[in-house]
């Protein structure tokens, strides 16, 4: 039960914030960007927090995701939920194909490779203009029902983005925390260790980037259809490079750092609107400064640090207590 | 204890929303969303501080009606996914009466779905054909559209002769768009595409593409894009030695293209707005008064005009005019009579809207440009 | 044909020789720290945008050129001193965070200081093309690809050498070792930092007069360096020069003779079939897993 | 009936040098079995060969009866081999606990979806691995330790970690390359009891150590290795009076430890 208190104070707050601030633009309208970065970030942090591999594409699955749904509902009438399975079936097997001789790669190989692969999805997205409608975007995507209730309010959406996101953090604690999980943070801590002890890292490298993929995947098909409108620039380097740091800024190896890193660099930009030509300037400046000095992220320093406060009052009060 | 703070506080807050509310009422709420930094900031840079001094210009006269206009405004840096997010915060937190705004193509493209939702009036700064046509209710453009600069190439081209057209474009929105009219256009006119090549954003040298093209001997070149990359194409194609007629888009309308091009730049010709060469237009040009005003006004604070500051210039006058004649800024009202818009001189050209045009400029808004000794002058 | 893939080769050893040099400090800077430096783009940029202002203040052409390498150099060994040297135990993510947080910074200042126009430099000797057969190259052009070579040649011998080049390599190779054997390790860094972005600013003013520069140009510059000290092989200064010639050659020959809408994709294709073949780089020595 | 462990014209090269050269021996179950020779006689290649982290030029390796040749580490580590390292190869970003438990993946099933899922059958394996893990951490006396971060352990406590980890795997053969480098002396017995009792539990040791006093102490069986070849196999006492083993070690000269 304790390790998913976490988590039912993560519902907590996902419900309450929608009641407390009805209508509240940073909760209904922000809250789904959010929620939509937060799933991405969760399943990248199982490839890049717990397994140790990066990867500056990921991108890339988002936007397969998007134009799936995009391209099938818009051009060939597809109901939209298949046109989403299709998404990310279709996630599947891209990432099923490139992970092999990808995840083979280390460090800043690995990171090049990844980022290449984002700028070629990129470049597909952006040429075909007959089909993708190239850099101008795919318009006129239609939104999702369930049970014959169209989806198409902000609250609405805030409900499927946050519930989908949900299970997808519940997904990952429970993946963590399971033989599996362990496998992954071996294979981040030495892999020739792991390797010994059974683990086939070849293998379970590739299934969490499939994994990290499908979420990715999962998170585009919606945002296709939250947002009626994609194109390319949704799915570039740029965003590849802040869902890392979505996940770096949170704290790696950290699910809820993972959700953290998400809200606070969606928000970011939206309360640094009222400094205009310094919100670039600012933005470099915190991304330096809270990896100087906080190396561990956001989330994990804070909490570190909120526990040490805990631990020091328990044993100031109760000595007892310590065992 | 608690409680009561609680209450006071909440009480206080409700005083407060309440006082924002009626006070909101006294002043029209302008939203504007432009890409003011990245690619496309040498759209929004300038139709920003277009807007922002038109809007202190009319507040210091008295307002609107009135009523004192008070500009919204969220940088987008061309990203449509944060333009999503910044028109549904002007139409939810700001609740502002009306937009204009939306640089490129892209994000106003991704707005549309949410203003016709709100049914709100929107005028578009962006250039495509995409976004009235077909004619979206609640949605107005007051750029030329990239339909209607490939035309106007192509008038020049049979004018001259020329039947075989090498089309070199770039890969942002703006250049595939165009490249998409002039390859659906090109038949009507008698024009044959030898070549279809492209560029991407950051490029730094098109001379590989120049010579596939000059290989594919073209009597023309034709550049559809904006940005550094014309300026590149331009000064390549004197480098090779190539002397085949150069044809630009609208999307270099700027000092800025002749200066960055050079020598190569002459002989250059392109479709631009009056306001390039507002000095050189006949007194009977019954829009040189107007253009003379806002280019006079804007270089006295900013620098060289260009007629993407227009773009904001006319959106920004267009809704003024139309809540002028609306008497109010009730949105069905206001739409109906920027719809009703006649004979409104701006700087992009004269305006006559209708409910199947929601751009209302003729061919004639355009005028055939060329560069001559460092200069534009215009082609008759 | 011939003449397209003629002037295509010329263009690309061109602009090759720029991501060579961007390349190569890529390549020093790993080679000294174990960092890949995306800001490595932005010294370019600063390089040029320096060179177009102080231009404009009236300064002679070589003396302007002169104070922007300089002030390249700065800001270069600033990075080192503020962002790398603070986080000095920051894994191979942190940095990477770190150093595009520096790029991102060191735009938004340029944003601020220079605005956001274009800027072009004056061609170092005049513009009057240069005929080679039915192709066509500038002189800046030569001026790119020579002082490209020059500037390869001496960071080699520098390397070979010195004294100050080889403690360098030393440091990379061991940083323990070298500080016990009374080599400034910390200011061996600095160092470093400030070759790089010498090397960066010098291809910027270079690159400048045929492709200008504005605040936002270093992004795609930093990318092709980082392909191209990848393409290389990491941490092998020659191998990141060749691995920078062949990427702008790749790059010129798509789009000359394949489709230049898909140059980029062309490109990275072949740079992803080269990391999966051969995992350490063209040039790379393949190491040795020892346990 | 096939042989415990035995190999066969063994080799490996790198880049023309051979590690090892023409090596063929054979080990018997249930023993402690020592490794021993100058340094670059080749021992650690011979682990990385036997794990299959190296993948040999020439010769085979049976591992009772199975070709252990082209397999991969994780493959052999499924066959019942398992080893430690010279350096701990520990999971320092996991808790004691933790470590052993990936020690026990081989015995596990839950894949990726049972896993996220949380089925009751991951439920109830993680709880049999912890136990067993437990177990294991109990026998190397480092239980009371099992919910420290590992990478607050000393170094003595970390090559016990690895050890209670390769437990877990449940191997039938253990390799273990320098179990006592860097332990003082009373931990070096420690270990010493420790590999003991282990083979008494019925796991055959292969040993690799620089540490005579206790290769004699404890070895069944030693073999010599010297330039990657074979030089001599015998019993403790046997080896100590070999006079070729006396003038490899003493004829190299370099016996600076590394």
């Amino acid at each position: 039960m304790r390790r998913y208190g976490g988590f039912l104070v993560l519902v907590a707050l996902v419900v309450l914030a929608p009641i407390v601030f009805p209508g509240n633009y940073f909760v209904t309208v922000v809250g789904v960007t959010i929620a939509f970065n937060a799933l991405i970030a969760v399943g990248l942090n199982l490839l890049m927090g717990y397994t140790g591999q990066i990867s500056l594409g990921h991108a890339a699955f988002f936007g397969i995701g998007a134009y799936s749904s995009g391209l099938l509902t818009t051009l060939m009438g597809w109901n939209a939920w298949l046109a989403l399975l299709a998404g990310l079936l279709a996630a599947w097997l891209v990432a099923e194909m490139i992970a092999r001789p990808i995840l083979r790669l280390k460090g800043h190989y690995l990171a090049m490779a990844t980022l290449g692969f984002g700028i070629i999805i990129n470049i597909l997205m952006v040429q075909p203009t007959h089909i993708t409608g190239g850099p101008d975007g795919l318009a006129d995507i239609p939104t999702l029902t369930l049970f014959g209730w169209a989806i198409d309010s902000d609250i609405r959406w805030y409900g499927v983005a946050t519930g989908v996101m949900l299970l997808g953090v519940w997904l990952a604690l429970n993946l963590i925390n399971s033989r599996i999980g362990l496998a992954l943070r071996a294979v981040h801590g030495s892999e020739v260790g792991a390797q010994m002890m059974g683990v086939d890292i070849e293998r379970i490298k590739v299934r969490v980037f499939v994994v990290s993929a499908l979420f990715a995947a999962l998170a585009g098909s919606l945002f296709a259809h939250q947002q009626g409108f994609i194109s390319p620039d949704s799915f570039s380097f740029h965003f590849s490079i802040e869902l890392v740091v979505m996940v770096v800024l949170g704290g790696m190896a950290s699910t809820y750092g993972a959700v953290f890193g998400a809200a606070v660099l969606t928000l970011l930009p939206e309360t640094l609107v009222v400094f205009e030509e310094y919100e670039v300037l600012i933005l470099g400046a915190i991304m330096m400064g809270i990896m100087i000095f906080l190396p561990q992220g956001l989330w994990v320093s804070l909490s570190q640090k909120v526990k040490q406060i805990i631990a020091s009052n328990r044993s100031t009060t109760n000595p007892s207590a310590i065992s | 204890m608690m409680n009561n703070t609680l209450k006071a506080l909440l009480s206080g807050m409700v005083l407060l929303l309440s006082c924002a509310t009626a006070q909101a009422g006294s002043e029209i709420k302008l939203g504007t969303f432009l890409a003011v930094t990245g690619p496309a900031s040498f759209l929004g840079d300038p139709e920003l501080k277009t807007l922002q001094m038109y809007v202190e210009k009319i507040n210091r006269e008295g307002g609107v009606n009135g009523r004192q206009i008070k500009l919204f405004h969220y940088d987008t840096g061309a990203n449509p996914k944060k333009a999503v997010n910044f028109v549904k915060r002007l139409i939810k937190k700001d609740r502002v009466d009306l937009i204009v705004g939306g640089s490129t193509s892209g994000t106003t493209m991704a707005v549309i779905p949410l203003v016709e939702a709100a049914k709100l009036p929107f005028i578009s700064m962006a250039g495509s054909v995409k976004i009235i046509d077909p004619v979206k209710k609640w949605v107005f453009k007051t750029p030329h559209t990239d339909k209607m600069a490939a035309q106007k190439i192509f008038l020049d081209m049979n004018k001259r002769g020329i039947k075989k057209v090498g089309m070199i474009s770039g890969s942002g929105g703006f250049g595939k768009s165009g490249r998409g009219q002039v390859l659906a256009l090109a038949p009507e006119y008698g024009i044959e595409i030898v070549a279809d090549e492209s560029y991407g954003k950051k490029d730094t040298d098109m001379t590989a593409q120049l010579s596939k093209i000059r290989a594919a001997n073209p009597e023309a070149i034709l550049n559809f894009g904006f940005g550094s990359g014309p300026a590149i194409v331009t000064k390549n194609i004197g480098q090779l030695g190539i002397t085949l007629p150069l044809y630009q888009s609208h999307g270099v309308a700027s000092k800025k293209y002749i200066e960055m091009s050079g020598a190569s730049a002459e002989g250059v010709r392109l479709p631009a707005a009056s306001l390039l060469v507002a000095n050189k237009l006949p007194d009977s040009d019954p829009q040189k008064k107007v253009i003379l005003a806002y280019k006079t006004a804007y270089e006295a604070q900013h620098g060289a005009v260009s007629t993407f500051g227009g773009h904001g210039y006319d959106a920004l006058f267009l809704a003024v005019e139309a809540i002028k004649r609306a008497g109010s800024t009730d949105k069905e009202a206001v739409r109906t009579e920027i719809e009703k818009t006649r004979n409104f001189i701006g700087a992009g050209g004269v305006f006559n809207m209708s409910p199947k045009d929601h751009l209302g400029l003729g061919l004639d808004a355009f005028k055939m440009l060329e560069i001559k000794n460092g200069d534009w002058s215009i082609v008759e | 044909m011939g003449e397209v893939f003629l002037q295509s080769l010329i263009t690309g050893v061109t602009v090759g020789s720029a991501y060579a040099l961007v390349g190569l400090g890529f390549a020093i800077i790993f080679n000294a720290s174990d960092v890949v430096n995306f800001a490595q783009g932005e010294f370019v940029m600063i390089g040029a945008m320096s060179a177009v202002s102080l231009l404009a203040v009236g300064l002679p052409f070589v003396v302007a050129i002169g104070f922007a390498l300089l002030i390249t150099v700065a800001i270069g060994m600033m990075l080192e001193k503020f962002a790398i040297e603070p986080a000095k135990s920051a894994t191979v993510v942190s940095t990477i965070i770190i150093t595009i947080g520096a790029s991102i910074f060191l735009r938004g200042a340029a944003l601020l200081i220079w605005g956001k126009n274009f800027h072009s430099l004056p061609a170092f000797s005049g513009e009057i093309p240069i005929h080679l057969g039915s192709a066509t190259l500038t002189p800046q052009s030569l001026w790119v690809m020579g002082v490209t070579a020059l500037m390869v040649l001496l960071v080699r011998s520098f390397f070979k050498r010195t004294v100050t080049g080889k403690a360098i390599l030393a440091c990379s190779a061991n940083p323990m070792a070298a500080s016990l054997m009374g080599i400034p390790v910390r200011r061996m860094m600095l160092f470093s930092y400030g070759l790089s972005a010498f090397l960066g600013g010098v291809a910027g003013v270079l690159i400048a007069p045929i492709a200008f520069t504005s605040y936002d140009a270093g992004m795609m510059l930093g990318l092709k360096g980082f392909a191209a000290a990848i393409l290389g092989g990491l941490g092998n200064p020659m191998g990141a020069v060749a691995g920078g010639v062949v990427l702008g050659v790749l790059e010129s020959l798509g789009a000359g003779l394949i489709s230049s809408g898909y140059k980029d994709a062309i490109a990275f294709i072949i740079l992803l079939l080269v990391l999966f073949f051969k995992p350490q780089g063209l040039f790379g020595r393949a190491g040795s897993d020892r346990v | 009936m096939a042989l415990f462990l035995e190999t066969n014209n063994l080799t490996k090269t790198f880049g023309g040098v051979a590690a090892i050269f023409k090596l063929s021996f054979a080990m018997g179950q249930g023993t402690v079995f020592s490794v021993i020779g100058p340094n670059g006689a080749g021992k650690t290649t011979l682990f990385n060969l036997l794990s299959g982290i190296y993948r040999p030029s020439s010769g085979q390796i049976h591992f009772r009866g199975q070709d252990l040749v082209g397999l991969s580490p994780h493959e052999i580590s499924h066959i019942g081999i398992s080893r430690t390292f010279q350096t701990p190869q520990i999971f320092f970003n996991m808790s004691v606990l933790e470590n052993c438990l990936v020690g026990c993946h081989r015995h596990g099933v839950t894949g990726f979806v049972a896993a996220a899922l949380h089925l009751p059958r991951a439920v109830s394996e993680a709880k049999r691995m912890r136990e067993m893990a437990m177990e294991n951490l109990a026998f190397c006396g480092l239980d009371h330790l099992a919910d420290r971060d590992s990478d607050a352990l000393p170094y003595g406590e970390l090559k016990r970690l690895e050890l209670a980890r390769a437990l877990s795997t449940q191997p039938r053969l253990l390799l273990m390359d320098e179990p006592a480098a860097g332990l003082n002396d009373s931990e070096t017995k420690e270990m010493g009891a420790l590999i003991s009792r282990l083979c008494e539990t019925g796991v055959s040791v292969m040993l690799v150590e620089h540490n005579m006093a206790l290769v004699m102490a404890i070895s069944h069986r030693l073999l010599v290795l010297n330039h990657g070849e074979y030089l001599a196999e015998g019993s403790p006492e046997q080896i100590q009076s070999n006079p070729k083993v006396i003038e490899a070690y003493l004829g190299s000269g370099d016996e600076s430890d590394g």
